[in-house]
């Protein structure tokens, strides 16, 4: 019971490092930009994990209910706008690898820097 | 008990699909495995009691970046190329940082535990003084819209510039009118030959879109907010575009009125700043804005909440349509 | 409430809610315009501020009114001013003079939103100096890094996308390390504010997650400071961004990471992890010196002007490490003003080249010959900033080498051997700054009569900026005042957090 | 005007002039008449300062502090006073010669020149005037930057080769060596401000000391110590005024005027005296000396062999200096004027047969004396002074270190100097008598006198060579204030 309330921030440290693994380990910039969508998505999860309290409920307030237990809202604040970061710096991700395959014709790292050696 | 055992298997699903995604080799089929591992992060999200960030995960992380990864595939090669052997110093270096970060972890509260200092500090004051201080039961709603409105600004400002951004490198989606009729000569309008998903979606398009404003506008009493209304509502759009052709999305939202929508949001939202900060308060404090303070905190966040959601639904279809206007 | 006392809100939102405004205009004359006056507005109030800041001290100013550790506070002090006017006036120097070079580089239907981009760094830059919430830091990182990505993609060259690329990937990680760090140090003390987060983190009994935090966090930041030996996206960056926007990223971006490391260093960890002085000199010192000699020496051989520039930038944020590694006065207040010299003096390096590649095609040492005779004001002004980056008496780089060896030399043998190699590293700038002045004076153009006789001086504005920075780099060498006060004021400050 | 203003104005006057000459570069005739007017303006001014020197005063101005107590500020004293003398009253005779020189030879770029001339002169006395080590570097600095251009005048590709030498090692030397030991001095001491009796004193003390002298001695390059010599040879291919003024006077001078005061003001004769880790440079010296004469011998390029020579003569001033005598300090200072009088009028002579007659090397010279005989005239006084024969100026100061060095029984410098006559004259007597009584060889180009400017000044400063050795009286008085100070 007690090594299972570590349990998620072990989930956040493979995630993490499979997400990392795959931005430093593989030549296809879309297989990077999903590895570092993984990356930060293990992010998320270490703060989500944070939020949780025993017995608790979505912050919430009800009305009448006095002795209600609720999650930790700053937490979910946070990850709120780091969600909208992530999105924000895939998109723009994309575009530059959409362009950069018009201009090489591939999007494997290599064979861009082969090119450019050769030029 | 039986949500740390669901959160377990959850989790341990969410690894399995992770390592999936790395290990294919075939990019479609990674993007929509991607798609898959935001939908059970969303669940995730949900067994931990936070249900604003559930939905927002599963809008953007399942539907939107989905999306956006398909538009981006279909201008690129679909497969990977097989790597060569011999990235052990990778995987030693992951390995090792793994190790580490797991070692931490033991001096950390454990799952669920009142008495972690998060819980101690700050948060409680969150949850005791919002109905007090702004008179909103979303303390989530409160913290992102008032509380800490600063950084949310931040936020549709990085949306804004990811717009921007994608704007810059692939171009604005130009006026379509000439394009109609090559198109029409060779056939390609989506969907819309297709009838099941064209009568299936016409049919979803309004609730859609009617559940986006219900997110948008409830958003102080239930989860939800301008950012999942946004981008709940470019995804109605989207869908709209893929069955009806982009021709049609883009009368119904004019390229024009996107960059309106991009900038407008947040010039909405930056400008509740310079008015509050017109009438003697602080940058973003809206106490000024009514007689009763509580109210003018209810009018700030409902009105820079709107801005948020112009914003985002704004610069997603704008992506969209700059990705697929790429393609011809 | 007057205007004075909202000036630290206006120095963010000024710049961020220009951009909006830039992205519904048309025309790149307007664009250019606006983002201008957005700029000189954003400097004449970090001026205003640092004239405020020098007289009664540190500023505070809530946002929205609420109170910290509850709601996000701005904190302005000595050191942050510094930042904030390097920030607004590199980009107005680089934007007053760049508006023909970004021309060339840029086709006009695209140029509003380049200049919207351009002010969103800004207002991210500013934002980082002046925050006082761990959390804000983040978003507005990323608020620059992502307008950043943006302003060097549009370099011409199609490098410029794969550098960018390689920048986004690096950026990401960083910001997310430096994400993981702020969670980690979260967990333990429940905020984000930092003068909340320092009484807190002292209580902490168990270090082990305040340690891996400390660590995400340092390599977070020296990813986006680009120290040694993760400063790989930063040569290629520079190289093929538009020459204008690499004079105003060079001037200042990695100096906003490395002011928030300084911040988090010295505000949170400095005084509660044992024997954290010892670990700041065990992994910070060998970095800086290895940064040090291996820039100076790809600089020695490197032919392209930029990419020569770019190591020696490496170099240099070996300086400004090593300076704050002895976390003493001396070393802090040499950190600090060279951070501020460094921007005048790589800022105008830049520059000089922005006007150079106006009028000459490439930028190899051999495109450059002969120069000096076709533009001899900018080929001076090259000069000039050259001397002041090697450090020549009556120039500012000279004022803050001064006060680096000097704070060397009060560190006994470690910091005999750091006066070695920073003299090393001088004797390498000089030799570096002497090949490119060297060529543009004497060197041979290869085809005579050719490209060299149509070769004219760069456009008025252009000469008059980079002269104005010209100038400055001349002024503070010969009154340092300003920089030094500040700089001796910031060093006060993150030493009254070590006890 | 105080003679704060008189400082002031002698540092600007210069550097107005280079505005004004830049302004006029157009008409060569008006720009030539600026140059003149403001060397001999300037000459004026230096000169006022002298009565309120040699009555004890010591003018100080002071133009800014930088941060932690240094600042820029200069003040004049004996020392000073006779290099800036010196400096700016050979200006006006050099600029009359260049005027010819440059004329003579067709040189392009005229205007550069005269510009970086007068602003090398301004460093120069900044030099000259230095009220602490920090102004000395700064001025130090823009000396070397400002003859940069100047010496890689030609433009062609040996020249700048050579040009690179010259501030390579310069600029090296300083960055490397010399700046390092003046902030090891102010760490130290907390002030870098020239005391007499020095300041380290009670600071540093046992071999740091001869550390940090050598730090300061190789520090300045331009005091041509062994192995910092190499770059006054690759000067040489600078136009001969160049040569005669900066690198027989100006620059070369500021080095080891900078070497001096660093051990009068900085280390303090006695406690150099007293701490025997300082000795070394007396070999030092001693070894330039025998060295750079023994190199002079086997040259066969005028210039070049000059060159040698100055390397060789400004040792003599280090040495004069490491005595560490009263005597031998006055002798540095006297040497420091003779050895400018002589050599300036060695470069004018070949400068003046390179303009007549292209000739560069030693062995072209036989039976020049016929067809140059004004020239060839003061190039023999010169010559003459350079070994130390009376009567010319060179003898005073031989016999002023001479002196120095008997007092306290040095006979590593006293053979030294008996050697290096030696072989000055070995090097310099062969010319002489060649150039006079050898048949020119058949063939050459039929030539008469350089052009009339060059001629009037090298004749001025060989008739100064003569008169130096007679009116020495106002030189020795205004640096026995030197001796009393230090006694």
């Amino acid at each position: 019971m007690e090594l299972f309330g570590l349990f998620n921030y072990w989930v956040f440290a493979l995630l993490l490092m499979v997400g990392f693994y795959a931005v430093i380990s593989r030549p296809n910039l879309i297989k990077k930009l999903l590895g570092l969508s993984i990356f930060q998505a293990a992010v998320f999860l270490l703060y989500i994990t944070m939020d949780k309290v025993e017995g608790g409920t979505a912050p919430i307030i009800q009305k009448g209910v006095d002795d209600a237990i609720y999650s930790n809202p700053l937490p979910q604040v946070l990850i709120l706008t780091a969600i909208v970061v992530g999105i924000s710096t895939l998109a723009l991700g994309l575009a530059l690898v959409v362009r950069i395959y018009e201009a090489y014709g591939t999007i494997e790292e290599d064979e861009i820097q082969q090119q450019d050696l050769n030029r | 008990m039986i949500t740390i055992v669901f959160g377990v298997f959850l989790l341990t699903l969410l690894l399995i699909v992770a390592i999936a995604i790395v290990r294919e080799q075939d990019l479609f089929t990674a993007v929509t495995l991607m798609g898959i591992f935001s939908l059970l992060m969303a669940a995730n999200f949900f067994v931990l009691d936070a249900a604003d960030v559930a939905l927002t995960e599963a809008a953007v992380g399942a539907g939107i970046s989905t999306v956006l990864l398909l538009g981006a595939l279909a201008l690129t090669p679909g497969r990977e190329r097989s790597i060569p052997k011999g990235r052990w110093l990778a995987l030693v270096v992951v390995t090792l940082t793994t190790l580490v970060v797991v070692h931490a972890t033991f001096g950390n509260p454990r799952l669920g535990d009142p008495g972690a200092p998060v819980h101690q500090h700050v948060a409680p004051w969150y949850l005791e003084q919002t109905p007090e201080l702004i008179g909103i039961p979303n303390v989530v709603t409160a913290v992102l819209g008032s509380f800490r409105a600063y950084d949310t600004l931040g936020e549709v400002i990085v949306v804004l510039t990811a717009g921007i951004g994608v704007l810059f490198l692939l171009g604005l989606p130009g006026a379509v009118g000439e394009r109609r009729r090559e198109e029409l000569a060779l056939g390609r309008t989506y969907l819309s030959h297709h009838l099941v998903p064209q009568v299936v979606g016409r049919l979803l398009i309004p609730f859609i879109l009617l559940f986006a404003l219900y997110v948008q506008f409830h958003g102080e009493y239930g989860p939800g907010g301008g950012f999942q209304a946004g981008a709940i509502f470019a995804s109605a759009i989207i869908l709209y575009a893929l069955i009806e052709g982009e021709r049609e999305a883009l009368t119904v939202i004019s390229p024009r009125l996107l960059v309106w929508m991009m900038a407008g949001g947040a010039l909405l939202y930056g400008g509740v700043g310079v008015v509050t900060m017109l009438l003697g308060g602080n940058f973003l404090d809206y106490s000024v804005l009514a007689e009763d303070p509580v109210k003018g905190q209810q009018w700030g966040i409902i009105v820079i909440e709107l801005g948020v959601g112009i914003t985002v639904a704004g610069v997603l279809l704008a992506i969209y349509h700059a990705f697929a206007a790429r393609g011809r | 409430m007057s205007l004075a006392t909202q000036l630290p809100a206006l120095q963010v939102a000024v710049p961020l809610l220009t951009a909006p405004l830039l992205v519904l205009l048309r025309g790149p004359g307007l664009a250019w315009a606006a983002a201008c006056a957005a700029s000189v507005m954003a400097f004449v109030i970090a001026i205003s501020l640092t004239a405020s800041v020098m007289t009664t001290g540190a500023i505070s100013y809530a946002m929205g009114g609420w109170p910290g550790p509850y709601g996000i506070v701005l904190e302005i002090d000595a050191l942050g001013t510094l930042v904030l006017l390097l920030v607004t006036g590199a980009s107005t120097a680089a934007l007053l003079s760049g508006r023909a070079s970004l021309g060339l580089d840029i086709d006009a239907g695209r140029q509003h939103l380049f200049y919207a981009a351009w002010l969103i760094v800004l207002a991210g830059l500013s934002g980082i100096a002046i925050t006082g919430d761990a959390f804000n830091v983040f978003v507005f990182m990323e608020i620059s890094s992502l307008a950043t990505y943006i302003l060097i993609a549009a370099g011409p060259d199609r490098r410029a996308l794969t550098a960018t690329f390689k920048y986004l990937i690096m950026g990401t990680i960083g910001a997310t390390f430096y994400l993981i760090g702020v969670g980690l140090v979260y967990m333990m003390t429940g905020t984000l504010n930092f003068a909340d987060m320092e009484s807190r983190i002292a209580d902490v009994s168990d270090q082990r997650p305040i340690l891996v935090a400390a660590g995400f966090i340092s390599v977070g930041l020296a990813l986006k400071a680009a120290v040694f030996p993760l400063h790989l996206w930063l040569p290629g960056a520079y190289t093929y961004a538009p020459h204008v926007v690499t004079a105003f990223l060079a001037a200042c971006s990695t100096k906003v990471a490395i002011y928030v490391l300084l911040r988090f260093d010295f505000f949170l960890f400095q005084d509660n992890l044992v024997g954290h002085t010892m670990q700041f000199a065990v992994f910070l010192v060998p970095l800086a010196i290895l940064g040090i000699l291996v820039g100076s020496a790809v600089a020695m051989v490197e032919s392209n002007l930029k990419r020569l520039l770019a190591f020696s930038s490496v170099a240099q944020i070996g300086y400004i490490l090593l300076g704050a590694s002895f976390a003493n006065e001396a070393g802090l207040t040499a950190a600090v003003a060279h951070m501020f010299n460094h921007a005048l003096a790589k800022g105008a390096l830049f520059l000089a080249v922005a006007a150079i590649a106006m009028r000459v095609n490439g930028l190899r040492l051999q495109d450059i010959a002969g120069i000096g005779r076709r533009m001899p004001l900018t080929t001076a002004a090259l000069a000039v900033a050259g001397a002041s980056l090697v450090g020549v008496p009556g120039t500012a780089g000279f004022v803050s080498k001064w006060l680096l060896l000097q704070a060397a030399f009060a560190q006994g043998a470690l910091g005999i051997a750091a006066v070695v190699v920073v003299i090393a590293s001088s004797l390498a700038a000089v030799f570096y700054v002497w090949r490119i002045v060297e060529c543009a004076y004497f060197g041979n153009a290869q085809a005579p009569g050719d490209a060299a006789a149509v070769v004219t001086e760069a456009p008025l504005p252009m000469l008059l900026g980079l002269w104005l920075v010209v100038i400055a780099n001349v002024y503070f060498g010969l009154a340092p005042e300003l920089p030094v006060s500040l700089a001796e004021s910031a060093a006060a400050d993150l030493l009254r957090h070590v006890p | 005007m105080s003679p704060a203003d008189t400082i002031l104005l002698a540092l600007v006057l210069p550097l107005c002039g280079a505005v004004l000459i830049g302004l006029c570069g157009r008409w060569p005739n008006l720009r030539e008449t600026i140059t003149l007017l403001t060397a001999t303006a300037l000459a004026a001014v230096v000169w006022s300062l002298t009565p309120l020197i040699m009555d004890g005063g010591r003018p100080r101005l002071h133009i800014t502090e930088l941060f932690g107590g240094l600042e820029i500020a200069f003040s004049v004293e004996p020392l000073g006073m006779l290099f800036a003398a010196l400096a700016a009253t050979l200006w006006i005779v050099n600029s009359v010669y260049s005027i010819g020189y440059m004329r003579g030879n067709k040189e392009k770029h005229q205007t550069r020149f005269y510009i970086c001339f007068a602003i090398a002169i301004a460093a120069a006395l900044g030099v000259a005037f230095a009220d602490n080590m920090l102004t000395l570097f700064l001025c130090y600095e823009i000396l070397t930057l400002s003859t940069y251009p100047l010496v890689s005048h030609k433009g062609d590709a040996a020249t700048v080769r050579s040009a690179r030498v010259y501030l390579g090692i310069l600029l090296g030397s300083s960055i490397g060596l010399l700046l390092p030991a003046i902030i090891w001095t102010y760490v130290a001491t907390g002030t870098l401000t020239f005391t007499p009796g020095g300041i380290i004193d009670g600071f540093i003390d046992g071999p740091a000391v001869g550390l940090l002298l050598a730090l300061y001695v190789f520090g300045v390059g331009k005091a041509a110590v062994m192995p910092m010599h190499r770059w006054l040879p690759a000067a040489m291919v600078a136009p001969t005024p160049v040569s005669a003024l900066l690198h027989a006077v100006a620059v070369v001078k500021a080095g080891v005027f900078t070497v001096t005061k660093v051990i009068i003001y900085i280390f303090g004769v006695d406690e150099l005296f007293a701490e025997p880790s300082g000795e070394w440079l007396l070999y030092a010296a001693a070894f330039t000396i025998i060295a750079a004469s023994v190199i002079a011998l086997r040259q066969q390029n005028l210039k070049r062999m000059l060159a040698y020579s100055t390397i060789g003569q400004l040792s003599y001033v280090i040495l004069a200096a490491a005595v560490l005598t009263p005597l031998s300090e006055v002798g540095a200072a006297i040497h420091i004027v003779a050895h400018a009088l002589g050599k300036i009028t060695l470069f004018f002579a070949a400068g003046a047969i390179y303009t007549a007659s292209k000739k560069t090397e030693l062995h072209q010279l036989a039976g020049i004396g016929a067809r140059m005989p004004w020239t060839m005239a003061a190039f023999t006084i010169a010559a003459l002074s350079m070994i130390g024969v009376p009567p010319t100026g060179g003898f005073v100061s031989k016999w002023f270190i001479l002196a120095g060095a008997f007092q306290t029984d040095n006979y590593v410098a006293i053979f030294t100097i008996i050697l290096s006559t030696v072989l000055n004259a070995a090097y310099f007597l062969p010319i002489i008598f060649a150039a006079w009584f050898a048949k020119e060889a058949p063939g050459g180009k039929d030539h008469g006198e350089a052009p009339w400017p060059a001629v009037l000044a090298l004749s001025i400063t060989a008739l100064g060579t003569l008169a130096f050795f007679f009116f020495n009286q106002p030189v020795l008085e205004l640096e026995s204030q030197l001796m009393a100070r230090i006694e």
